[in-house]
């Protein structure tokens, strides 16, 4: 059974049930890391081979390199999923961040209330 | 570069003849403006600068046309949409957010019609 | 051509963004004043010199491919330039150098310019990445660079405005890019493969039910940088709260990155000529309502930020009609709307700048005080609402007759009450700041500085150009719409010419 | 923030070498085993945060100040360009490998691979105390 699949898409649908109802940054943010890491699921699972192996070279497994690439596990979407968790930390920071100033700035999470710009 | 016709369907439209005559246009209107300063001179006073405002005196600042109202006319032409659309620009990021994914939805639903 | 200048054209900003705090530090060490701006003038005038290089070789009917690491395509990641992507990266090159001689006076009452600079860069960065890679991830990653750095830019004077545009802006736009990765993991899983020309050779040729999800999730991914309608509403806010140097970038280059994303995924990987009239029918809405909006707005950044979607929707008509003239009407007028929707946000900076608001009712009679920066602002008007002679009118002709060919008169005809609305909101801009009686508090106001003008300056002489030589215009079009019409060329290209 | 009790501190210094140590020892192998630059960086700049928690940023700012992490940040981003450049001068393209490969399964192998790392590492170390740092300045900056 592909659960990894049905619970990365239930991830993806938490995620936006969060981003949607929740009225506090906070949690919006956590929703959007969420989301990210459903995705992230996602793509990991594409290159999920059962009873593969880690797709890193070794001594002893330079003498067999077919039978390694064809037990191994595919590497590139380790790479995808690392390379877009190093940018989701980037954003997540960053949105904390700004989530401190706005409640400096508006003594509040609330969304809603952050829209003085709009008058 | 020769001032060559650009033929864009059916019609005929050479942009440096046209610029020429609109500079030429320009031209002839100036010199009339300036012929008709020559003819009547201009007598300004107080009075003739003021905008007119039933006999008050206005301040400078207050003789300026609200940015918002300005068109009235023409919103008044588009009254549905500013009684509709333009209260949904709420500034509330919930709503944001709410659209994305409503604009997901319809560019799906269009692209799955589109694509039949 | 400069040897490597694919690459080089992309590492060069990077090298400049990291060296900028090191060379802010210097110059404080050793009193240097305004090292970092000439070092950025200096750094931005070499990538515009790196990107104009490779023209004569991409116009010369060629596409140059550039594999990273010596591995050939599709197992190693490539550059791949056609006429469409160095026609952006032209673009982006140019907006940037002129951004960046901007900001020398405009950010001059800023702190942490160190910080301002290698942000800048970075965007500068990405861009040219998304520009010119030929591989989806590759763009993605790009794209987010791109992304963050411009939510930073938005924060970048941590006010009240900022801060709250800043985290709207991240927070809708992170929502779209993760919309991407979705739909590139889902290319992943579907086909096996990242590059842009061996995914397009391998999905199928007719577009199947199974593609219909990954193009929705990109196409809404793109459509939130481009402020598509009913995704856009947090441009207007980003663009008013954004240092004016920034808005005038990401109005000129960011939007043009956008939308060249968008194409390239829509038309070349996805083949998908089809849905062009739904992006057409999209644009429509999108530029009715950004017209309607610009209507009734107070703040002239504000109103500039609405009329820039109104203007995309111009270039999503033409493009999405598929026809060769509405292409290149599309192209032509992406151009047009990267000069003088630059120049306009560069005008409005120069009114803050002086003046120290951007809001409509409390300005007036300003004609008096800056006659040059009047009639500049007239002339990006005018050029904006497509009134001969200047280059707006070129494009929007162009769009016109494309529809009317295309079949689709109506679009033709809203489109044209759309453009004299145009000429309407910005006639008001005109009023409410430079005409009408002058309040007595802005008695002392002066023209704006000289070196702050250079680039309206040059930006207003290219809206006359290109207006009264159109020609010259469609001819630097042309072989971007022949690359972007021309997919098949593009993946024999990158994956035979190896 | 004045910094934690006694008990606190002395273990986060006497945790700080080896949490340190496994930092470098992640980023040097990252040719050989799983990890790399930025795990190995991370690992790096949370030790050193906790030195910051546990003895107070005051006298945690004498020793990695605010500048210190910005010189380094930029000083790792060079370091990749610069590599990536030599590749470009001396080899055919942009990030080819110029050092000699050593042996499979060696510390001193794989090229330019174990700098790129190092780069990486130093990067992701300096930018993450960064990050740190702005965080801690939003709450404390007062009124601008």
């Amino acid at each position: 059974m592909d659960f990894n699949y049905i619970i990365a898409m239930l991830l993806v649908a938490l995620g936006l049930y969060c981003l949607l109802l929740k009225r506090n940054l906070i949690k919006i943010i956590i929703g959007l890391a969420v989301l990210t890491d459903g995705i992230h699921l996602f793509l990991i699972s594409l290159g999920y081979r059962a009873g593969g192996i880690a797709a890193i070279v070794s001594g002893e497994m330079l003498s067999d390199l077919s039978g390694f690439a064809a037990r191994a596990v595919d590497p590139i979407p380790q790479a995808l999923v690392l390379t877009s968790i190093v940018i989701n930390i980037c954003i997540v920071a960053f949105a904390l961040s700004l989530a401190i100033y706005s409640y400096r700035h508006y003594g509040t999470l609330d969304p809603s209330k952050l829209r003085r710009l709009k008058e | 570069m020769v001032s060559e016709s650009v033929l864009f369907g059916p019609g005929f439209w050479g942009p440096v003849v046209a610029t020429a005559a609109l500079l030429l246009i320009t031209a002839v209107g100036w010199l009339i403006l300036i012929g008709g300063r020559r003819i009547t001179k201009a007598k300004p006073s107080a009075g003739k600068i003021q905008t007119y405002a039933c006999g008050e005196t206005l301040k400078a600042e207050e003789a300026h046309v609200d940015s918002e109202q300005f068109f009235s006319t023409i919103s008044r032409v588009f009254r549905p949409f500013y009684r509709y659309v333009r209260p949904g620009h709420t500034g509330v990021l919930s709503t944001y957010l709410f659209w994305v994914v409503v604009g997901l939805i319809i560019i799906l639903a269009a692209i799955a019609v589109v694509l039949r | 051509m400069i040897p490597h200048a694919p690459i080089l054209a992309i590492v060069l900003p990077l090298f400049a963004a990291f060296l900028m705090p090191v060379v802010g530090i210097l110059a404080r060490r050793r009193g240097i004043k305004r090292a970092r701006e000439w070092f950025a003038i200096a750094a931005v005038l070499v990538e515009l010199v790196i990107v104009v290089s490779m023209l004569p070789v991409v116009w010369g009917e060629q596409i140059l491919v550039y594999q990273l690491g010596g591995w050939q395509p599709p197992w190693g990641i490539n550059l791949a330039i056609d006429g469409l992507n160095l026609f952006v990266a032209v673009i982006v090159a140019g907006i940037s150098a002129l951004v960046v001689i901007y900001s020398f006076v405009c950010m001059e009452r800023d702190t942490g310019l160190d910080q301002y600079y290698t942000l800048l860069f970075l965007i500068l960065a990405g861009m040219m990445g998304v520009a010119l890679t030929g591989d989806i991830f590759n763009l993605y990653v790009f794209f987010e660079i791109m992304c963050i750095s411009s939510y930073a830019l938005v924060a970048f004077r941590r006010k009240w405005q900022s801060i709250e545009a800043s985290i709207k802006y991240l927070i809708v736009s992170s929502l779209g890019t993760s919309f991407i990765l979705l739909g590139i993991a889902l290319l992943y899983g579907m086909v096996g493969s990242l590059n842009i020309a061996h995914l397009a050779q391998k999905l199928p040729l007719e577009p199947t039910s199974a593609i219909i999800v990954p193009l929705a999730l990109f196409v809404t991914g793109f459509g939130i940088k481009i402020a598509m309608v009913p995704l856009h509403m947090w441009q207007p806010d980003a663009y008013q709260a954004a240092p004016s140097a920034v808005a005038a970038l990401f109005s000129g280059a960011t939007a043009t990155i956008g939308i060249y994303a968008m194409v390239r995924v829509v038309y070349t990987l996805f083949g998908a000529f089809a849905i062009g009239i739904m992006l057409a029918a999209l644009g429509l809405v999108t530029m009715v309502l950004g017209a309607l909006m610009a209507l009734t707005q107070r703040d002239l950044k504000r109103l500039l930020a609405y009329s820039c979607i109104s203007q995309i929707g111009y270039v999503l008509l033409g493009i999405g009609l598929g026809t060769v003239l509405g292409v290149q009407g599309g192209l032509f007028h992406l151009f047009n709307n990267a000069i003088y929707k630059t120049m306009l946000f560069m005008i409005a900076g120069a009114i803050i700048y002086r003046v120290g608001t951007s809001n409509m009712d409390r300005l007036g009679g300003l004609w008096k005080n800056m006659p040059v920066t009047a009639m500049l602002f007239g002339v990006g008007a005018l050029a904006i609402s497509g009134v001969p002679p200047f280059n707006g009118f070129a494009s929007k002709w162009t769009i016109y007759v494309a529809g009317i060919e295309a079949g689709q008169p109506v679009f033709t005809i809203i489109a044209l009450i759309m453009s004299a609305l145009t000429l309407a909101y910005f006639l008001k801009a005109l009023n409410s700041i430079f005409l009408g009686q002058r309040p007595t508090h802005l008695k002392n106001v002066k023209e704006t500085p000289l070196f702050m003008l250079f680039p309206i300056v040059l930006l207003a002489a290219l809206c006359v150009i290109f207006g009264v030589l159109p020609q010259l215009g469609i001819d630097i079009v042309r072989p971007a719409q022949e690359a972007l019409m021309n997919s098949g060329g593009y993946i024999s290209a990158v994956l035979g010419g190896a | 923030m004045a910094g934690m009790t006694v008990i606190v501190r002395t273990i986060a210094r006497l945790l700080f070498p080896f949490t340190f140590i496994f930092g470098a020892y992640i980023v040097l192998h990252g040719h050989l085993t799983p990890g790399g630059g930025f795990p190995g960086g991370v690992i790096i700049a949370a030790s050193v945060v906790m030195l910051f928690l546990a003895y107070g940023i005051e006298r945690a700012q004498k020793r990695v100040g605010f500048l210190h992490a910005e010189v380094l940040e930029s000083v790792g981003g060079l370091a990749i360009v610069v590599l990536g450049l030599f590749g470009l001068l001396l080899g055919i393209t942009f990030l080819q490998n110029v050092f000699p490969l050593g042996t499979l399964g060696q510390l001193f192998s794989a090229g330019n691979l174990p700098l790129l790392y190092l780069g990486v590492g130093i990067k992701v170390a300096a930018g993450l105390i960064l990050i740190f740092y702005a965080m801690l300045f939003a709450f404390r900056g007062g009124e601008e």
